[in-house]
């Protein structure tokens, strides 16, 4: 067999796509720009909704990878993609019988949100940051012995035209959730208040965590958008937004404020969007052939996608779509 | 406390000469030496080329915010001052009201965007006077100037915003009217969350700018709400929204940008005081409010009295004391001539204390 | 002096500045209460809420957030039938919630 | 002249005096404080056949404890035992000591110590009769005690699964009444042994324990057992009026004043109270049936708590709101108080409103008239019904296959029944409810008042005064048109068991009619409990504490019964039930109406 099927990115996606493929007897060769695979899960610290350690399901990724001897290019960036070829940053050329694009997300950057002071204010965080103080065992200026407010908005580079991000992230909702628990077990006498729009909880057990979060945690759910934050005399956020189940405007002053930064579309999606057959949404995300039967196909026959370079999606749905893929690209290759 | 230096994506280009000015409606009654200091830093201080033409009229922007004056009327209006520019031979247009700078920048976005907008206000303009116009090839707040000079200002400070008994820098509140850079983020000097069009001159001149919670909140101007008497109880409520926010921090001085603000601002201290019993500031005598020529002259040694700051509600001469500021008291209440203006009555806030 | 108008007092709910006593209390003693996800169930069914402006829903999220002026008048239009109860999809013993909340804000000895 | 005077009797006649001291001022108390409808009441009823009855009743009840035996036999005979027999030991022992002792006066604790006191071992044929006789009863209370000690241990033995946690006063009573006839024992018998004599008992003992420790130790020994026994009944006297021990007394007075016509009421504790109050004995028996223990663990609000916690003023609002009031409890207690009024004047003990309140919190009710329809039948389908439509459709088919002519009271909404609110203890304000459906039922001059809702169909019966109004659960209305052949239906082969509603059974007293309209539609299955001790299904409006998964699990009990019963489907006729039990149930839940209307002919 000497079929090449290149993938681009080494997330769970492009690590199971290549898992898969390898499975069944192809050799794929993925290429990951940043210098070790696993992409976003490497930050996570637990996962929604069971609480299973990111480790957990990466780990397992990444052994498969090593014994099936999946060739991986580390630290190396597609520059131009081409029906059958990629060139990376280096200048060299790999052409390829079929391509898989599994580049994921882009972490949106709250900077843009300027109103809530991300990178401003000290006590502005974004849940990304806070899955990092995670592994690390602690919050910042969090005391476990003392009451502390925080205050987790939902919805941040998403669902927000003003930052150009139309789309639901979809997996924030419950992440905001799981880091409230977490927030509140770490510290059991802050008083944590989850600031939503609408609470979609679309995955199976995501309603009961948010259910648990409400009653055995007691996490206040507030229905309404920060508008603004801004910084106290003693370092603390003022908040302010409305609570729209009553109808009136609502301020507090928490010691923390944790911004659920949604997923933006891959920064190489434009890029990848010159050659022919590939589009892109509103939002940036790469249109797939069709989303009900073809949502891992291109209009290009030899490449396929499958992640979250499509639309925002969890890990298990990335991880099915890398099979699903692997799947579309054995029957192209008539393996 | 994070420093923010997020408004560096905010920058604006700022022309760096010959500019056409055109006055605010209001401000000379309340700070009625503020446009006459921009004036004379720039001719006189800085050297710079500034047209006036006395023929220029309001903008009509609070009649057109108060829903009196129509779209059509205030375009044919903004037409007119900008063919005033046109037919003086400049291109860089600067106003001294935030009302205006958001109407123009409004009205030169809408023909931006609706063409044939601009193409019906020449004709209007064209058949009421005859005239004809360039648009500008730059447009800025006159706050915008000054701190595009700001550190010329600053080499030639004969006074700094720093407390000469302590040597500390004077903490300053500044208010940036909300139609600076809230309508056009992009057209205001740092955006419309961290304006630093004031906070840049405080910076270059010594002072602290203070960060409080409720810095971006309206003063409570808001055409509707002070212009009916039964709705200016919301008007007030604003300011004290903001004074409430800012007390924690005792600030030496309020710097505004924008007439109605900083006269609120001054003028509701009063009110407040009057209607509940509170003050702020120290002494419980109120925070001083300036505009940001006042500010300029004092750093730049004018004479508060020449600048017309006995005009103030809140008394200046903490602030002036602060900075070192030499001044004769005897002559807060003599005019131009040196004739005596007369003393206003004595109010609660600031009882015979100059 | 008159002035013709005074300061408006702000609208907003200030978290900071009310008192969470009784609403500590209330979702300490009915935890099940924070689960209410605002269906409006409750009140759509509510047999005084057609006939007045009364909202159950409304007033326990006011309670939530330490706010109570005027909630007793509100909650003693009540009749206690029970049939926001019933459509309640997260199980709260909204009665419970009512006579609660009665309590706390001062209708019983 | 004898005293019959030792030093050890001192114990025992602090101990009488104390109690009867505290028993009388109580009684004097409580009497004295009685409305004056009430004394007029026993005014009235002194001196009729009502007195007999009484009296008749105290000795089935409270000596023989009649119901207790049908509770279960032995814990009847323990009771029995312990009531009776100590009664005949007093008794016989009196008559004994009469016959003996001989003196122109005997004082009352003459008889009690009669062993110690009799002169001579008495060995004359009558004497050792005495002996026999008063032996075989100290057995015989012996054995009560022994099966008391043997409930302790182990109480499902006596059909009771869970047994009432006691407090301090009642098990220092409970100790010294485990110990008085074991005292009395050891004392008769060491006299005995060291005197002769007695019988097959006392005699006995004594004669083994003499030949155990030999005479002189008997001889030192002796008066210290006297100390003993008169030492425990002490304690026991002196701790039974605060205790649970008061109910030996009190049932009796509240027999003689039940039968006499006084009554506890809805919305006013009174005094009469406080005779229901401390005949509660905590026998437990009401544990059991009490589906919040049994189903939700919920342990500290039964009815003998609650009146223990009435009793000793610490009954906190939890615990009164904390109850179904399915009145299950109610209808097995041996002493019969009259436990859901207790609990509703206590509810409303502790709410405030007033009549002036409940005007002005409802007057937005006032003039509201949603009703439709001008016949003389009202029906007034009640809050919960307009949530299940099946059952208002149903009683639309079968108002039309009777050709009644109805108004409708509620179709669009209206006025809540008041009951929920009574149930809370809020009765002002459920009066406010009830006065203004009163003026619409009369506004709209109906004759007969038809409900699908048992909770509306109580207050209806108890708490309306409507004059000349009949007032009818639908069950019971349907059940007549079938009878007068106004309406026909048609027999199945399906089988239907029957839930009985809490508020339609226990509560009205409705068991037949429901069953005679399904035997007339197809084959009725009972469950394991019906009638008077049916199951409620968790979902009363009188609990105002409960969680809904409490309710679950209540719920699911009867859930239970109806898998075990094997019947199609299971029918019941309170719109609430019928919402709870489906929640749970693995078949049909059916409301008695819906069965009706389809099989209609």
């Amino acid at each position: 067999m000497n079929k090449e099927v290149i993938i681009i990115g080494g997330g769970v996606a492009g690590m199971q796509c290549a898992i898969s493929l390898a499975e069944m007897g192809v050799k794929p060769t993925i290429i990951e720009k940043s210098d070790k695979l696993g992409g976003k899960l490497n930050d996570w610290y637990k996962l929604f909704p069971t609480f299973t350690s990111a480790s957990e399901v990466l780990n397992p990724l990444k052994d498969m990878i090593n014994e099936l001897g999946v060739d991986v290019k580390l630290s190396s960036e597609v520059t131009k993609l081409e029906p059958k070829s990629v060139t990376l940053a280096d200048g060299t050329t790999m052409s390829a019988d079929a391509i898989v694009i599994c580049s994921g997300f882009e972490v949106f950057d709250a900077r843009l949100k300027e109103e809530y002071g991300y990178k401003i204010y000290d006590n502005v965080i974004t849940s990304v940051d806070l899955e990092r103080m995670f592994c690390e065992g602690s919050v910042q200026n969090l005391d476990k012995n003392s009451p502390s407010r925080i205050a987790i908005l939902h919805c941040v580079g998403s669902r927000d035209e003003k930052v150009c991000q139309t789309h639901c992230s979809r997996v924030c909702c419950v992440a905001g959730v799981k880091q409230a628990i977490e927030l509140k077990e770490l510290y059991p006498k802050s008083e944590i208040f989850n600031f939503y729009m609408d609470i979609r909880m679309f995955g199976c057990g995501y309603e009961e965590l948010y259910k648990e979060a409400q009653i055995k945690h007691n996490i206040h759910f507030v229905r309404g958008r920060i508008s603004e934050a801004a910084q106290t005399i003693d370092s603390k956020i003022q908040i302010k937004s409305e609570d729209t189940l009553i109808g009136r405007p609502l301020k507090m002053t928490v010691d923390l404020l944790v911004l659920m930064v949604g997923m933006s579309a891959g920064k190489s999606n434009n890029s990848f969007a010159t050659t022919d057959g590939i589009n892109l949404n509103t939002s940036g995300f790469i249109s797939p052939k069709n989303i009900f039967t073809e949502c891992v196909s291109s209009d290009v026959d030899s490449i396929f996608y499958a992640g979250t370079v499509t639309a925002p999606k969890n890990i298990g749905e990335s991880i099915t779509e890398g099979v699903a893929a692997a799947h579309k690209v054995a029957k192209f290759i008539k393996l | 406390m994070a420093r923010n230096n997020s408004w560096q994506e905010y920058q604006k280009d700022i022309a760096d000469d010959k500019y056409f000015y055109v006055r605010s409606c209001i401000r000379q009654n309340f700070f009625p030496g503020s446009e006459r200091v921009f004036l004379n830093i720039l001719r006189n201080d800085l050297g710079l080329d500034v047209k006036e033409e006395a023929i220029h009229t309001s903008c009509t922007g609070i009649g057109y915010h108060s829903d009196i004056v129509p779209l059509e009327t205030i375009m044919a209006v903004v037409a007119r001052q900008f063919a005033l520019m046109t037919e003086a031979g400049y291109e860089n247009f600067i106003s001294s009201c935030i009302t205006s700078f958001g109407i123009y920048t409004e009205i030169l976005e809408t023909w931006h965007e609706f063409p044939e907008t601009e193409e019906r206000a020449r004709e209007d303009l064209y058949k009421a006077t005859g005239r004809v116009f360039n648009k500008p090839k730059n447009l800025a707040h006159t706050s915008d100037i000054i701190f595009h000079h700001r550190e010329k200002i600053a080499q030639k400070a004969k006074f700094r915003l720093i407390n000469s008994k302590t040597g500390e820098p004077l903490k300053v509140v500044d208010h940036i009217g909300c139609h600076y850079a809230k309508l056009f983020p992009k057209k205001g000097v740092g955006g419309s969350e961290f304006p630093y069009v004031i906070a840049g001159m405080v910076d270059s001149w010594g002072g602290d700018i203070i960060d409080y919670p409720e810095r971006r909140h309206c003063c409570g101007f808001g055409f509707r709400n002070y212009l009916v008497k039964a709705n200016r109880g919301s008007s007030v409520a604003n300011s004290q929204k903001k004074f409430e926010s800012m007390a924690p921090y005792k600030p030496d001085l309020i710097v505004g940008n924008c007439p109605g603000c900083s006269m609120f601002l001054d003028k509701w201290q009063y009110t407040i005081h009057e209607i509940e019993g509170v003050a702020y500031g120290e002494n419980n005598r109120g925070i001083p409010t300036l505009t940001y020529e006042e500010m300029a002259g004092l750093v730049l040694g004018y004479n508060p009295w020449d600048m017309g700051m006995q005009m103030h509600q809140i008394d200046v001469e903490p602030l002036l004391d602060k900075m070192g500021v030499n001044y004769d008291p005897a002559e807060k209440y003599l005019g131009v001539n040196g004739e005596y203006i007369g003393r206003p009555e004595d109010a609660s806030i600031n009882t015979n204390c100059y | 002096m008159s002035w013709g108008y005074t300061i408006n007092r702000a609208r907003d709910i200030d978290m900071d500045r009310n008192d969470m006593t009784i609403s500590k209390l209330i979702l300490e003693k009915i935890p099940s209460l924070q689960g209410c996800i605002a269906c409006g169930a409750c009140v759509a069914t509510c047999s005084t809420g057609a006939l007045t402006k009364y909202s159950l829903r409304k007033v326990h999220t006011l309670v939530r957030r330490g706010e109570y002026s005027g909630l007793l008048d509100e909650l003693n239009k009540c009749m206690l039938c029970g049939k926001c109860q019933l459509v309640c999809p997260r199980g709260i013993n909204t009665r419970a919630v009512i006579s609660l909340i009665k309590r706390e804000l001062g209708d019983h000895r | 002249m004898n005293f019959y005077y030792d030093h050890f009797i001192i114990p025992f006649i602090i101990g009488v005096a104390i109690l009867f001291s505290i028993v009388l001022y109580k009684y004097v108390r409580w009497i004295t404080r009685l409305p004056k409808r009430d004394k007029l009441l026993i005014r009235k009823n002194i001196f009729t056949r009502k007195t007999l009855s009484a009296i008749q009743e105290v000795i089935l009840e409270s000596l023989l404890h009649r119901k207790i035996f049908r509770v279960n036999p032995l814990l009847g005979y323990m009771h029995m035992s312990l009531a009776f027999g100590w009664f005949l030991l007093i008794i016989v022992g009196s008559f004994e000591a009469a016959v003996h002792l001989k003196g122109e006066f005997l004082p009352p604790h003459a008889h009690v110590f009669y062993k110690f006191f009799a002169p001579k071992i008495i060995h004359t044929e009558s004497g050792t009769t005495w002996e026999f006789i008063m032996d075989f009863l100290l057995l015989f209370v012996l054995i009560g005690v022994a099966l008391a000690w043997g409930k302790r241990a182990y109480s499902r033995a006596m059909g009771i699964k869970k047994s009432t946690k006691h407090t301090r006063a009642d098990r220092i009573a409970l100790s010294a009444l485990w110990l008085i006839f074991p005292a009395r024992l050891l004392a008769e018998s060491f006299t005995s042994g060291v005197r002769g004599g007695s019988s097959f008992l006392t005699g006995s003992i004594g004669n083994f324990m003499v030949d155990l420790l030999g005479w002189n130790t008997m001889v030192a020994i002796a008066p210290y057992t006297w100390w003993l026994y008169s030492t425990v009944l002490a304690i026991f006297f002196i701790f039974m009026p605060f205790s649970r021990y008061m109910h030996i007394f009190t049932e009796i007075p509240l027999i003689f004043l039940r039968k006499y016509g006084l009554k506890s009421s809805d919305n006013k504790q009174k005094s009469f109270d406080h005779f229901q109050i401390e005949a509660c004995s905590r026998c437990g028996i009401c544990i059991d049936p009490c589906q919040l223990q049994s189903a939700a663990g919920i342990d500290n609000v039964q009815s003998t708590y609650f009146l223990r916690d009435r009793r000793y003023n610490k009954l906190t609002e939890s615990v009164t709101n904390n109850c179904l009031m399915c009145g299950r409890c109610q209808v097995k207690c041996p002493v019969g108080i009259d436990l859901n009024t207790l609990r509703l004047n206590s509810r409303h003990s502790f709410v405030s409103t007033s009549k002036a309140d409940a005007d002005n919190r409802y007057s937005y009710l006032n003039g509201v008239d949603l009703s439709t329809g001008s016949g003389r039948v009202g029906y007034f389908a009640g809050c919960m019904t307009s949530l299940s439509p099946k059952i208002l459709n149903a009683m639309d088919k079968i108002f039309a296959a009777a050709k009644e002519d109805i108004w409708y009271a509620d179709k669009n909404g209206g006025i809540c029944c008041g009951r929920p609110l009574k149930l809370s203890g809020e009765i002002e304000a459920a009066q406010k409810m009830i006065d203004l459906n009163t003026a619409l039922f009369e506004k709209h001059k109906i004759t007969t008042l038809v409900t699908s809702c048992p909770i509306c169909l109580k207050v209806f019966k108890e708490d309306y005064r409507l004059n000349g109004v009949e007032i009818l659960h639908h069950s019971e209305y349907i059940s007549r048109l079938i009878k007068e052949g106004r309406i026909e239906v048609s027999k199945s082969d399906l089988s239907y068991t029957y839930h009985d509603p809490c508020e339609l059974g226990r509560g009205s007293g409705v068991y037949e009619q429901p069953r005679d309209v399904i035997s007339a539609i197809g084959n009725l299955v009972e469950m394991e409990h019906n009638r008077e001790s049916a199951l409620c299904c968790g979902s009363s409006l009188a609990n105002l504490e409960i969680r809904d998964d409490q309710q679950l699990k209540i719920a699911s009990q009867l859930g239970e019964e109806f898998k075990q019963c094997n019947a199609d489907s299971m029918i019941t006729s309170c719109p609430l039930c019928k919402k709870s039990i489906s929640r749970v149930a693995n078949g049909k839940v059916e409301d008695i109406c819906e069965i009706v209307a389809n099989s209609l002919k």
